[in-house]
């Protein structure tokens, strides 16, 4: 059980994909521009990490060596066609903002990576803890990046005004610089917090 | 089996499944896809046909026209699709038309990539309903009789240009006073 | 004709780049603009492939999917299918064929499997509706974009090493910065091409 | 329905058969002969080939670390599982990898001259008998008894009793086994990592005066090494001297000032910074210098006064261009346990 909680714990912290490895950091960039987009992008990639880690973990003596990569990678694209679709059908307004990104989880590292560093040696249960940590690590992450970016872009969050109307909205955040200004910034205070927590 | 017949195995069962298991996920989800899709086009059709509440599909001329009608089957106008370009991509319209009037009852934006804040202000009613009422010879000029948008004057412009262009072609084939 | 075609390739590398305006291919992007020898053997081998993917893509899509009606949901899979094989092929080939140039982008290419980049433009040509010579220039400019990223950061990085850069805002951080200022100024190039 | 889910099925397998055919068919063409090493790092690697490490993909920092020129923990993704794994394919025996080599260093200096004997012991000839009698001969009761008890243990003979009766460790010869750690009853003997220089050879949590009338080498516990440190790496615990070696760079700052010398290291061998002419003058190096020993004009060559440098090392690893290098005085020597020339 303990080693179960270190898994998951590990990928909320220590392995933060976005913030400490930083890997995974494409759709971080792309749909953090209010934070229901970060929000449902974060559960989409638990759910495909998820899934694709219990399959990979099941399927882990069956596979070839030489053919795993693109195995592994078939797993995730399933999944993530199951989202894309799902998405489409009963979210269509979050689906068109999200755009070409659904289907980008295929390539999103976080998942290969988990896959092959992780679920492909262990068993099933810890490959859940495992992912479930990564997944919801990386969806804190990039849920914090949009709702930096929504609150002083567009002075709102989730879609509600808390920003007086005196506020400019600060349209560069919600442009591709933003995106990379507020990650760098992010990415230095993690790494001083990590420190600080360190030398203690 | 030896290695590399298990190799080719492997790979075309996964595949195999992966695409059985799609394919039943499809057909789970296309209905209602296809039901989003629709209500969405039914909305937009709505929007800028004031008092639809239903419409019918016709394809003339290589265009596709939706024809927006009241509870009692009275046609209210016709819609259709324009394309414009944008200061950073294709900008989608919907646009609602009175042939009877001669004048526009509404435009929508569908979809479009431009800058938030500025470009993107075409978005909302305080851009799109001034072309409310607008009649079909109008000049649809920036500046003059469309107003543009502080900060942002090539999002607007495209979207004006888009309808006229399209107007030009739609008067064509529904001239003004016309039936359709 | 030609003009279309000249728009597309600056709209594809200027424009809209797919690293600073679309935000792909960031894992390469941040590990391996570093230095500058590599980021130009990195660039030259995604641009490979990512022409060769377009037209892979190119064929699945009008000559599998379409006629199938599948390219609703078949398409990720197929197409990813299809990269990640054939990146692995050519890899074993150019190994095979020819050390030295194995050695000048070849130990590049298994990294492009994972570059959404060429997913991304393998799912742009069906959605844009691209034709061949189109697809094809469309991977092509994609590829150089990216490219052209790459040494742009792995310039400004080399010199990046003579700063005195606080501590927390060592390696990734600063790059992010970095890549920041860059996108500002690719933005610079919005409105250039009608698109 | 049916009818979509064969099509899929069908177009799937043949896209699977081809590619798996494919890849056969190309790993049986054009298999090529490598290191069995980089393939087994390689297996250990996460194999995801996301280039977050900086090298083109799995293979390539799988070769970088074969042939020595990344880490072994260079593997962002795969973090410390892998590191370990990766470790122990390359035959390195922690993490950390070459300068953490752990040898065994004698913590006591009160030989035959320096140390007060409070009797005189007459028994067994082995240390851990005598410490039974009374704790020992010597006045301190942490002092090393001198009988040479870790001497005979040491499997590889790095161990000799010197003129002082006491033990001298050949570090080269030593390989941290611990043996002599275990074997010796006044536990003076411990391992610590090859590359720590400076040494508080003295454990006595007596008060400072009485460890001064029981030995003239003793830490007294007079925190004039706290005073000096510029790195805030040594302090005054329970009566004594403690480095902690994750701040201390080996500036031997301590060794100077201690009035009891109680505090060694191999002081001639101390590094001095050298400058080379990479060297761009971009200041960095002047402004980090604790004891400003360096000087020179912005985009001009700088240069290091002898005299000051105390060898901290902090300009090397701060230079951008590498220009600067870490001389030992007296030749590139590795330093030893030998009292003797620690004292020169």
């Amino acid at each position: 059980m303990g080693q179960l909680v270190k898994d998951f714990i590990n990928g909320l912290w220590n392995e933060n994909p976005i913030f400490r490895m930083v890997i995974g950091i494409c759709s971080s960039l792309a749909v953090t521009t209010a934070a229901q987009n970060g929000v449902a992008m974060g559960l989409a990639l638990t759910f495909v990490l998820t899934c694709s880690s219990v399959l990979v973990s099941l399927l882990r003596s069956i596979i070839p060596d030489k053919v795993r990569i693109p195995c592994y990678i078939i797993v995730i694209a399933t999944f993530t066609t199951v989202v894309d679709l799902t998405m489409k059908a009963y979210f269509p307004s979050l689906y068109e903002v999200m755009g070409i990104f659904i289907p980008l989880i295929v390539v999103n590292c976080i998942v290969l990576a988990r896959a092959e560093a992780f679920a492909s040696k262990v068993g099933p249960i810890r490959a859940v803890a495992d992912a479930l940590g990564m997944g919801l690590g990386y969806a804190w992450a990039i849920t914090l990046i949009s709702i930096i970016r929504e609150i002083f872009g567009s002075g709102t969050l989730f879609g509600v005004k808390v920003l007086g109307e005196s506020f400019t909205q600060w349209v560069i955040m919600l442009l591709p610089p933003g995106a990379f200004l507020v990650m760098g910034i992010l990415v230095g205070v993690m790494n001083m917090i990590a420190r600080k927590t360190a030398s203690h | 089996m030896n290695e590399y017949m298990r190799m080719i195995v492997v790979l075309t069962v996964i595949s195999i499944v992966a695409g059985a298991a799609l394919a039943f996920t499809y057909e789970a989800t296309n209905p209602k896809i296809q039901e989003q899709e629709r209500q969405a086009l039914e909305q937009a059709v709505m929007n800028v046909i004031p008092g639809t509440e239903k419409m019918e599909t016709v394809e003339k001329d290589g265009m596709t026209f939706y024809i927006g009608m009241d509870g009692q089957g009275n046609k209210k106008g016709i819609a259709f699709k324009t394309t414009g370009s944008g200061f950073s991509g294709p900008i989608e319209i919907m646009v609602g038309y009175d042939p009877k009037e001669g004048k526009l009852t509404g435009i929508e934006i569908l979809s479009m990539s431009e800058t938030p804040g500025l470009g993107a202000k075409i978005k909302e009613p305080s851009f799109t309903d001034q072309f409310k009422g607008k009649s079909v010879n109008d000049e649809f000029a920036p500046k003059k009789d469309v107003q543009v948008i502080t900060g942002a004057t090539i999002s607007p412009t495209a979207v004006a240009n888009a309808i006229k262009t399209s107007l030009d072609k739609v008067t064509e084939i529904y001239p003004v006073g016309g039936d359709y | 004709m030609l003009k279309d075609l000249a728009f597309l390739v600056v709209g594809t590398v200027l424009v809209n780049n797919f690293v600073f305006a679309r935000f792909l291919g960031q894992c390469p992007f941040l590990g391996v603009s570093s230095k500058l020898e590599t980021s130009i053997g990195m660039g030259m081998a995604t641009t490979f492939v990512l022409t060769m993917t377009a037209v892979a893509a190119y064929f699945i899509q009008y000559y599998i999917l379409e006629p199938f009606g599948l390219s609703a949901f078949l398409q990720i899979v197929s197409f990813i299918l299809v990269i990640a094989s054939l990146v692995q092929l050519v890899e074993m080939i150019v190994l095979k064929i020819s050390p030295t140039m194995y050695n000048a982008f070849g130990i590049y290419l298994p990294l492009i499997t994972t570059n959404c980049i060429v997913l991304a433009v393998a799912l742009l040509i069906p959605q844009k509706g691209y034709n061949f010579i189109e697809s094809i220039v469309f991977g092509l400019s994609a590829g150089l974009g990216f490219t052209l990223a790459l040494i742009l950061m792995a310039g400004i990085r080399e010199d990046l090493e003579f700063a005195d850069v606080p501590e927390a805002l060592r390696g990734p951080a600063i790059v992010f910065l970095t890549a920041g200022l860059l996108a500002m100024i690719f933005l610079g190039f919005t409105g250039l091409v009608p698109l | 329905m049916a009818n979509t889910i064969i099509t899929s099925i069908l177009s799937m397998g043949g896209l699977g058969l081809a590619m798996g055919a494919g890849l056969v068919l190309a790993s049986k063409k054009f298999a090529v002969e490598t290191d069995p090493r980089v393939d087994s790092v390689l297996e250990a690697l996460p194999g995801a080939n996301c280039g977050a490490c900086g090298y083109p993909g799995c293979g390539g920092l799988a070769r970088a670390i074969v042939d020595g020129k990344a880490p072994v923990n260079a593997c962002l993704v795969g973090g410390e599982a892998v590191a370990k794994k990766v470790a122990k394919i390359m035959g390195v025996s922690d993490v950390g990898a070459a300068g953490d080599r752990k040898v065994a260093r004698v913590l006591c200096q009160g030989g035959k001259e320096e140390a007060k004997f409070k009797a005189e012991y007459t028994g067994v000839k082995s240390c851990r008998a005598a410490s039974m009698v009374n704790s020992g001969p010597k006045a301190c009761p942490f002092a090393c008894i001198g009988f040479g008890d870790c001497e005979k243990v040491c499997p590889v003979g790095a161990i000799t009793m010197g003129e002082k009766g006491l033990p001298v460790i050949d570090e080269e010869k030593c390989t941290g086994c611990g043996l002599c750690v275990k074997e010796c009853p006044k536990m003076v003997i411990s391992l610590s990592p090859e590359k720590n220089e400076v040494h508080v050879r003295c454990r006595a949590t007596m008060k400072g005066k009485d460890t001064r009338d029981a030995c003239k080498v003793g830490c007294i516990a007079c925190k004039q090494c706290e005073k000096v440190c510029p790195f805030d790496a040594i302090h005054v615990v329970n009566n004594v001297a403690v480095i902690d070696y994750e701040k201390c760079r080996n500036c031997m700052k301590c060794v100077e000032k201690c009035p009891t010398k109680a505090i060694t290291s191999a002081f001639a061998k101390r590094k001095k910074a050298v400058i080379n002419d990479t060297c761009i003058g971009c200041t960095i190096c002047a402004k980090n210098c604790p004891v400003n020993a360096i000087s020179g004009e912005v985009k001009k060559k700088h240069e290091v006064n002898a005299e000051l440098c105390i060898g901290c090392s902090i300009c090397a690893e701060k230079c951008p261009k590498g220009a600067i290098a870490m001389v030992r005085s007296e030749g590139d020597i590795k330093t030893s346990s030998c009292n003797a020339c620690a004292e020169v």
